[in-house]
């Protein structure tokens, strides 16, 4: 059910190390963005560096977010290096 | 208005509809950015663009509008380039006209120090060497930040 | 480069010698002046502009020289009109592309600001109601001072 | 004789208002650019102007300079109203 689901996507550098695009996870209750973040940094391997040295940025619906930021089942929670355009 | 594509622009068409904004205008800045030789790396030969489809025109949407609240702006423009790009093709446009030359200039030039910071983007240099993901320069950040709210 | 004339310029041509500039080019700043219809009094209608000439080059040369010693400028052009200007004609452009954003902002901006307190133009405001010579601005004066040496 | 005098030029408001756009006048000794806009003013009628209330901006051989710059035979000296192009 999409109602009990939330839509993670990755981008760049992570993107292509973690090679996944996009993931669709249950969504818990009472979860942040930190939390899921942990969540997938527990993976091992290339997802621990989720929780590394450098810096991962967090959007919510598209939105720039900050760890505690609650997310819920519905949502599009995004996890990307800091940008570099221009 | 904002556009993200993976065509070139032309600058002398928006500058030509950047000036049609009425007899109040008496200013308008314009600022491009080009793909460099010299970037992280040396010897860059390209670079690949990747974004936030969505996310990029919503933050693009926001800068304009803050840009709106601080200073005169009777029209903005935003062009940034995605997907591959060659040496010295132009990466971005942001072009802004106003009443008074000082508006001009600053909302230029905040918008486009805001961008570099807050819009989704992400940049790959491409060389003979290989490829590489560009790190967010500091000056970038302090960039960003000395505009304050 | 700096051109003084009465004929109009073209502003795509500019940016795209500008743009010729060398593979270190990364970014390109620009700024135009048009007539806007309400200057020192409401409903104008045009402008006629006078200068010194051979004093004006002179002044505009070494703005462009400091511009250079104080930032990365890889070409600079200076176009600015005389004579009489319709509402919405161009006054001046100026043009600056250096290998950093910074640097093409500061530099282009500063030549403009220096340009309007220090090159010898005088601006005449035409309008339905007569025509009078323009009076400088303690904000042109206070913008110009701030750019220090 | 070129070689005695100096050239004085005046432009925009002043051009107008003094009704001369140059002068040719003997190069006195020990002159300032000040002395010459006091002999210049005192004159009288519009010419008054170049002492009065209104800032007069001074330029010797294409160069803006102050009032106690010296002038000497040979130069061109300019008068005029502060710049407004841009």
């Amino acid at each position: 059910m999409t109602d009990q689901t939330l839509t993670v996507r990755f981008f760049a550098r992570l993107r292509e190390e973690l090679g996944t695009e996009e993931l669709t996870l249950p969504a818990d209750k009472d979860q942040t963005a930190g939390d899921l973040l942990a969540a997938l940094a527990s993976r091992g391997g290339p997802w621990a560096q989720l929780q590394g040295n450098q810096p991962v940025m967090i959007a919510i619906n598209q939105a720039m977010a900050k760890p505690g930021a609650p997310v819920k089942a519905g949502d599009e929670v995004a996890f990307f290096p800091p940008v570099t355009g221009g | 208005m904002i556009s993200i594509q993976t065509e070139d622009f032309d600058c002398a068409a928006e500058y030509a509809a950047l000036r049609d904004s009425g007899a109040g205008t008496g200013a308008i800045a314009t600022f491009t950015g080009l793909v460099r030789d010299s970037g992280d790396k040396q010897d860059v030969s390209g670079l690949f663009l990747e974004h936030y489809p969505g996310m990029t025109e919503q933050v693009i949407a926001g800068l304009i509008e803050e840009a709106s609240q601080r200073w005169d702006v009777r029209k903005a423009r935003v062009i940034h380039r995605i997907g591959r790009l060659q040496l010295q093709e132009q990466i971005v446009f942001v072009g802004v006209c106003s009443a008074h030359r000082g508006d001009a200039f600053a909302a230029c030039e905040f918008i486009m120090d805001a961008l570099k910071t807050s819009a989704p983007f992400w940049k790959k240099e491409l060389s003979e060497a290989g490829e590489h993901w560009v790190e967010q320069k500091a000056s970038d950040v302090a960039r960003g930040e000395a505009w304050g709210k």
